[in-house]
């Protein structure tokens, strides 16, 4: 592989693991606080609906990002409104939303814009535009470094270098300040929160609605970023692999982050090695290509991470009078 | 003041909750309807006709059922132990192998009954191998179960189009899926049953596996309440320390928990591939798997749950469809929503209405013991 | 006769960007030329088929069509039950004196796509990206391999499916990636044959400032000036025939083979793609298009041996 | 201004069908140490708990320095200047202890700026009070002594004019007890009030100036401690006389059942939790463990009981010796005749969601009387629960009601009943009496008085000095997971205590 098949296998890894990493931190947040998120996939969805429609429509990227942010938000008070409020069971609301999302968008698509579920294809103007940094074409031929600086830094969506910025920001705000230090304190034990005069209720809605907002720009980097428009399912269980990378980071942002772009990188790397027509892959099933980042994600959690340990309260609700 | 902790007449807490939770579910799915522009009234009507009205539907109804209570029960089984098996889908995907392999090879030689007990125990055989990797990993190595069965349904699916694809698609044939079994790899349909009551079963796909089912919710309501090894999964699930104090070996149970839950998953296989369409296809598990969670938590983890709540998800989907026969507006997706309508009100916010439902018993039964009183 | 025709769509749904949409504008079509309503059903499992079919034959509908290679065990089953109604079945073959079967050569119009894909690429590269990877997907890829082999016999044609689960049908981000992922393999020209994943592949293309080239219906309007041709499977016009057949009484069993000849398959010419095809290529391809015609080629069917010689 | 810190009227509180309070009014003088006492579920927990916002009353007025208060939650009592030690602390238990005095009480929204602070703060507090913790260890790596002085530091730093301790010493060896009274009575100078629940009357009489009991969610009576009496405050409690002294005659030490050699075991960390201890056990007599929570004794026990692996050493079971150093089991162990009953009932000697009847067989379900093959025979399942029902008075008597619906004392009675019953050679108990009310503890010691005389062999651990030496006819003390020295019973505590504390130790390592 050459230095150029390495820029374009990372690429790809940056661009596909972008809705992961977000998706994910989304997530974090959310059993940080303690309410489990496996609704993540349908918030995603509906996210990834809401942004194109409204683009569509509107004709305005950022009128598009604030409904997919304010569909996903609205799915997750729903799920907090299930989990934290009427201390329903987390797994079964978060299975309820993905039913719920993988219905409602279709169906609604169909009733606005009569194109069986889709939207219409997204303007120039309605789609996120890719950002090019600094400099990037002088340098360019500056041997390693320039294209590495040009290709694989330079020129992505704004959207995929606010998910890069998350992961540090939220390190930071779940470390250094005092809305981090409730929210893990939140998920771990609400009893010691709402002893020491903070409401469990408020800190778990903060929590989901962050989670919510961060899981609306991923569905809006899918539809309006990397596609541009909806189609249905189109999220085609990314929600599932972002959970699994919240697990497989053991609910810690760095972690994430890695997880997030070797998950990304495995995939590049298999939709690569079918194109290319390597002498040894070729003699391998297509099926045990795609299976491979499954395969190794397995290999990996059986060898190198130990016992995942999730916030003690996660999927817990918080009852004080039984 | 919360009052869950106030009992509650039988009927009111298993009965009449639900109930309740099941009515506003439709209630709104009935404004998803009314927004479509149809009446949801008739809607209702021609679902729950289309469901119970006629034999041919109680056929499908009972048809869907069965795939629910064997993912359901898999679910559940696993969930007594403490473990939370997300991946029914792919175990049941992967024992289709069991019953196929089965059908394939002696269907033209022996009687269904003996092939059917062959490929009873192959599709256990195979749900219960899918889950065994996540089971050893989660005993020996730590790795969340949650996760890798997740893994391995994606696994499972490719694994089985590669199946399909190049040891059961006789050549030349476009769609990847096997032969069609002769008759010793047909399930019989149970008519018969239906029959007794004077309904007749129609084109429906109602088989003996519903029969199996019934016979696994009853032996895995044994094997949890009435065996030492459900026991001693039950403890690991309530409390692994208080498993590890009377002496239980939490790996053992672990893998025999996971065991049990594939091979119920698996065996859920035999109810399209044997009972139905006489031949392993792509994809016949249709969700059932991610459909079992939702059942297993409805049925309180409880066979009898379960069988009530398969029937419930069964009803969806057999009433579902004849409304989107009747109701050209009340696409598949609609079915999808009320789907989750129905999980999200009977099932996450259960809860919702039980201290008005209290509150409500706890005056009348103050006022009748002031009335009595007054006497 | 009054005719109430209808219309049971396969698993991936009547929207699926592919044949199933195909179907469904064509008896859309029919419906505003006639006035005849039509009745639907979108299957979700298996056990479907042959419910939907026998509901509307039981409630008199006719004809029926469905569409999909899937199809052939329910309809051999229900036509026999119902010898007075009519059934049509789209990309399969069910020999019964009531059932028309309707099949494409779909190799064919894949190999006028080639050979445009094959002189529209300079770097001598191309792409195929299919949904999943069964054999009917093959039979396009194979057909357009044969068509780029001969403009160029050292081309390469690069070749990736999307996935295993039915989400490869809809994932037009991941079709996105496999695009790009082409592309920096020198792809110049990107056929795809995923349904809604292909909605990817074609912006993809675009984006890159390279060709798509669209699938089943006309996609040349999706991405204006960026798509070279779109391999047209006129599921649509088979409907459509059959829906005016039943309405005219004048429904033929038996089979029929669309290939070039037939107008079954086709690359789609209009004003989206003008400035794209050079005069060089339209004349390779009306040659390409006579030599298919006449016999003088034959384009491999994949799934006759499951091997492609190209 | 009025004189009352506190003043509570008509407080009512129910759960469900539970009545927890009932018409409670209650005064607590400013700059007064007030003890509560009351058995157990008598509702003194939940009368504190309402106090600082956690519940919420029924009916009820709170008054604060007269002031009639709304709180309507912890934050609104926090500012009222109450704090509160829980009797389930309600630590953050992954975070460090400067984070855990901090929560709630950041300063700002960046928290640099409050750690800095409230680390000085801290180290203030600490200098003052004498309570050492280091402020970046981990809760959950301390002994719970520690996790203890970190909510009364949570609550001080919180500038608490009023502080509640819901059953502090059940946690606490003498030395540390005697610690924190001593912290007390400094509060107390500085005009704080506080609230003390205990069940323990010795304490009471020692440090409280009035004291309240409380019985079935009512509030029975308050008195001056000058004027009452251990005997009078015990009857108020449980309504009858009680024996605070256990009877018991002359030891007949038989032959060695239980033998440990060299036993050293480290925790999972590495540390070294068990140090090279070796003892022997006796039929008929019963070996007392002292010492402070948190030295070793956990470890002993579980390590004896085959639940966790020790490093090195020999155990001799019945002149058998046993694989101490494998991964274990429990349930070999059982089978060679060792019973066990584990310190913590909650997480390991029960499974409090099963039926009472399930967990009456815990650990014995394979004994054939359950059933003969891999099924269970309810029925039997649930006779021989209702016989042990029986003979331990275990109230309600109902097999198959939840376990976590019986009050703490006949849960104990629940894992007592099933341990002994079996008959064991050797019986080894934690914490037999831990929580439990006066009543219950003096049916446990009985019992366990009568195992020995049976000629069972007894070790027995408690954090209860006087549990100890009341029960034990040898009493080894540990200390940082060594033996720190053996006495009799009739040691001093004095003695026992110094031995506790290491000190013993130190003076012959000088030697
Ligand atoms: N969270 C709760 N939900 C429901 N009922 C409760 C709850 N907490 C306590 N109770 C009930 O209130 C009664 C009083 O409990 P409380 O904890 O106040 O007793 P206590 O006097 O503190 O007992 P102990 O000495 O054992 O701590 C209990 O018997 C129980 O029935
Ligand atoms: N949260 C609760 N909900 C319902 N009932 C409770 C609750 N907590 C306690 N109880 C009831 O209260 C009674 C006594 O419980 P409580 O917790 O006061 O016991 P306890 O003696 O204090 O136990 P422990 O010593 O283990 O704390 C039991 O009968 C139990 O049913
Ligand atoms: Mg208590
Ligand atoms: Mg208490």
């Amino acid at each position: 592989m050459d230095t150029n098949t390495i820029v374009v296998l990372l690429q790809s890894t940056i661009r596909v693991s972008v809705p992961l990493i977000l998706t994910a931190l989304a997530g974090l947040y959310a059993e940080r606080s303690g309410v489990v998120d496996i609704g993540l996939e349908g918030k995603m969805l509906a996210a990834a609906f809401a942004g194109a429609a409204t683009a569509a429509v509107t004709g305005s990227a950022i009128t598009g990002i604030g409904a997919a942010m304010l569909v996903s938000v609205a799915f997750s008070l729903v799920h907090g409104y299930a989990s934290i409020s009427q201390r329903g069971d987390q797994i079964v609301s978060g299975t309820a939303i993905n039913f719920i999302a993988a219905g409602a968008t279709v169906i609604l698509g169909q009733a606005w814009f009569a194109q069986g579920g889709r939207t219409p294809a997204l303007s120039a103007d309605a789609r996120l535009s890719t950002y090019k940094l600094p400099g990037a074409d002088a340098v360019r031929d500056v041997p390693v470094l320039g294209p590495i600086y040009s290709d694989l830094l330079s020129g992505h969506y704004l959207l995929t270098y606010f998910a890069f910025a998350m992961v540090p920001i939220t390190w930071w705000v779940l470390y250094r300040t005092r809305f981090g230090l409730r929210l893990r304190a939140v998920g771990e034990n609400p009893g010691a929160v709402d002893t020491a005069g903070i409401s469990v209720v408020r800190m778990r809605y903060l929590a989901v609605i962050c989670g919510g907002m961060l899981c609306g720009l991923a569905g809006a980097y899918l539809s309006m970023a990397l596609a541009n428009g909806f189609v249905k399912n189109m999220s085609a269980g990314r929600g599932f692999i972002a959970l699994a990378a919240l697990v497989f980071a053991n609910w810690k942002p760095k972690n994430i982050l890695i997880t997030c772009l070797l998950f990304g990188f495995l995939d590049a790397l298999s939709i690569y090695s079918q194109n290319a027509d390597l002498p040894i892959m070729s003699s391998i099933p297509d099926q045990a290509i795609q299976a491979l980042p499954y395969v190794l994600t397995v290999i990996l959690l059986a060898g190198f991470i130990g016992k995942a340990s999730p916030p003690k309260a996660s999927g817990v609700p918080y009852v004080k009078e039984r | 003041m919360s009052t869950p902790f106030a009992k509650l007449p039988g009927w009111v807490e298993y009965a009449l909750i639900p109930l309740v939770n099941l009515a506003v579910a439709f209630l709104v799915a009935g404004i998803v309807v009314v927004f479509v522009g149809e009446n949801p009234l008739e809607a209702a009507r021609i679902m729950v006709t289309g469901a119970f009205g006629s034999g041919e539907g109680i056929g499908f109804t009972l048809y869907y059922a069965t795939y629910f209570i064997l993912t359901g029960l898999s679910v559940a089984v696993a969930f007594h132990a403490g473990l939370f098996n997300i991946g029914a889908e792919g175990q049941a995907y992967v024992g289709g192998i069991g019953v196929a392999a089965a059908c394939l090879t002696f269907d033209h030689t022996m009687p269904w009954y003996l092939v059917f007990v062959l490929a009873s125990l192959g599709s256990m055989l195979f749900g219960a191998l899918w889950a065994l990797i996540p089971a050893w990993l989660q005993a020996y190595r730590g790795s969340h179960i949650v996760i890798t069965t997740i893994m391995f349904n994606y696994i499972a699916s490719n694994l089985m189009l590669y199946m399909l694809l190049n040891v059961f698609k006789p050549l030349g044939q476009m769609a990847a899926q096997s032969r069609t079994f002769e008759e010793g790899g047909q399930l019989p349909k149970l008519g018969g049953l239906l029959s007794i009551f004077g309904l007749d079963i129609g084109g429906a796909p109602f088989n003996f596996s519903f029969l199996v089912a019934l016979v696994a919710a009853f032996v895995v309501w044994v094997l949890i309440w009435r065996t030492r090894l459900g026991y001693e999964m039950r403890t690991m699930g309530f409390q692994p320390h208080a498993a590890r104090f009377a002496g239980m070996k939490s790996k053992r149970i672990v893998i025999i928990a996971m065991l049990i839950s594939g091979a119920l998953a698996g065996l859920m296989a035999l109810n399209p591939i044997m009972g139905d369409q006489y031949r392993i296809q792509q994809d016949f598990v249709t969700g059932a798997g991610f459909v079992g969670i939702a059942v297993a938590l409805m049925g309180r983890s409880h066979p009898l749950g379960i069988v009530l709540a398969a029937i419930l998800f069964g009803m969806l989907y057999q009433g579902g469809a004849e409304l989107s026969f009747d109701m050209p507006e009340i696409t598949r997706d609609m079915i999808v929503v009320i789907q989750g309508l129905v999980i999200l009100f009977a099932g996450a916010l259960e809860h919702m209405f039980r201290p008005a439902i209290t509150a409500f018993f706890a005056r009348a039964g103050k006022s009748r013991s002031e009335a009595a009183a007054g006497v | 006769a009054d005719a109430k025709p209808a219309i049971i769509y396969d698993l991936g749904g009547k929207f699926d960007k592919s044949f199933n949409e195909a179907a469904f504008h064509g008896a859309e079509k029919f419906t505003k030329e006639t006035g005849t309503k039509f009745r639907e059903f979108e299957i979700s499992n298996e056990a479907q088929r042959e419910q939907a079919l026998r509901k509307f034959a039981k409630d008199g509908d006719n004809p029926i069509v469905t569409a999909g290679f899937m199809w052939t065990e329910a309809m051999t089953k229900v036509a026999a039950e119902f010898p007075k109604t009519n059934f049509v079945v789209i990309d399969t073959v069910v020999k019964a004196p009531n059932v028309k079967s309707i099949l494409f050569k779909e190799q064919e119009g894949s190999y006028l796509a080639g050979v445009m894909a094959a002189m529209a690429a300079k770097s001598g590269t191309v792409g195929f990206v299919g949904g999943m990877d069964i054999p009917l997907i093959h039979r396009f890829a194979c057909g357009y391999a044969g068509g780029v082999k001969s403009v160029k016999a050292d081309a390469k044609v690069l070749q990736a499916y999307t996935g295993s689960d039915p989400s490869a049908w809809n994932d037009p981000v991941k079709g996105g990636e496999i695009t790009k992922s082409q592309i920096s393999q020198g792809a110049d020209v990107v056929y795809h044959a995923a349904g809604g994943t292909g909605v990817g592949v074609l912006q993809a293309a675009a984006d890159a400032g390279k060709l798509g080239i669209g699938v089943d219906s006309n996609q040349n309007g999706l991405q204006p000036g960026k798509v070279l041709t779109s391999m047209m499977k006129r599921v649509d016009v088979a409907v459509y025939d059959s829906f005016k057949a039943g309405k005219d009484g004048t429904f033929k069993p038996g089979i029929d083979v669309l290939g070039l000849k037939e107008k079954g398959v086709d690359v789609a010419m209009d004003d989206n793609n003008k400035k794209l095809v050079t005069p060089e290529m339209e004349a390779a391809v009306k040659k390409a298009r006579a030599d298919i015609e006449s016999g003088k080629v034959q384009v491999h069917d994949y799934m006759s041996d499951e091997k492609c010689p190209y | 201004m009025s004189d009352f810190a506190i003043e509570l009227k008509g407080i009512d509180k129910r759960f469900g069908a539970v009545h927890a309070n009932k018409n409670i009014n209650l005064q607590v003088a400013k700059g007064t140490i007030h003890g509560i006492i009351g058995e157990n579920g008598a509702g003194k927990s939940t009368l504190m708990s309402i106090l600082y916002g956690f519940y919420q009353a029924d009916s009820g007025e709170i008054f604060i320095s007269g002031q009639k208060a709304n709180i309507k939650d912890s934050k609104a009592a926090i500012s009222a200047g109450i704090g509160m030690v829980h009797q389930h602390f309600m630590l953050v238990e992954n975070f460090s202890v400067l984070e855990n005095i901090m929560l709630g009480a950041e300063e700002s929204a960046i928290l640099t700026k409050g750690i800095t602070k409230a680390r000085a703060e801290l180290k203030r507090l600490e200098e003052q009070y004498e309570m050492e913790v280091d402020p970046d260890a981990i809760i959950e790596e301390l002994p719970v002594g520690v996790q203890q002085r970190v909510e009364i530091l949570k609550a001080i730093y919180r500038k608490a004019d009023i502080l509640i301790l819901d059953e502090p010493t059940g946690v606490l060896t003498p030395a540390e007890a005697d610690h924190l009274f001593r912290i007390l009575a400094q509060l107390k100078e500085q005009g704080k009030t506080v609230i003390l629940i205990t069940h323990k009357l010795r304490e009471i009489m020692a440090i409280t100036d009035e004291v309240s009991v409380m019985r079935r969610g009512e509030m029975v009576a308050t008195r001056k401690t000058s004027e009452t009496s251990v005997e009078e405050l015990a009857e108020l409690m449980v309504g009858r006389r009680v024996l605070l002294h256990v009877e018991k005659g002359e030891a007949k030490p038989g032959e060695v059942k239980l033998s440990v050699r060299n036993l050293t075991v480290r925790d999972s960390r590495g540390v070294t939790m068990v140090d090279n201890v070796s003892f022997d056990v006796r039929a008929g007599e019963i070996v007392g463990i002292a010492g402070v929570a948190g030295n070793g004794q956990s470890e002993l026990l579980e390590a004896i009981a085959g639940m966790r692996s020790a490093t090195s050493g020999t155990v001799t079971l019945s002149g058998q010796p046993v694989d101490v150093t494998g991964p274990g089991d429990p349930a070999d162990m059982r089978r060679r005749g060792l019973a066990h009953v584990p310190e913590d009932r909650h997480h390991t000697g029960l499974v409090l969601k099963f039926e009472e009847a399930e967990n009456a067989m815990l650990g014995y379900h394979g004994d054939r009387k359950f059933g003969q093959s891999f099924l269970l025979d309810v029925e039997a399942v649930r006779k021989d629960a209702m016989e042990k029902i029986e003979q331990y008075d275990i109230r309600p008597p109902n097999p198959r009601l939840k376990t976590a619906n019986f009050s703490g004392g006949n849960q104990q009675k629940i894992v007592l009943a099933r341990e002994m019953e079996r008959n064991p050679e050797v019986l080894i108990i934690g914490q037999p009496t831990r929580g439990v009310d006066v009543g219950a503890i003096e049916f446990i010691h009985k019992r366990i008085i009568e195992m020995r005389d049976q000629g069972k062999a007894i070790l027995l651990v408690s954090v209860e000095l006087d549990e100890i030496r009341s029960l034990a006819d040898r009493i080894i003390v540990m200390f940082a997971g060594r033996i720190a020295g053996e006495r009799n019973p009739d040691a001093s505590e004095g003695e026992l205590g110094l031995l506790m504390a290491g000190v013993e130790q130190k003076l012959e390592a000088a030697e």
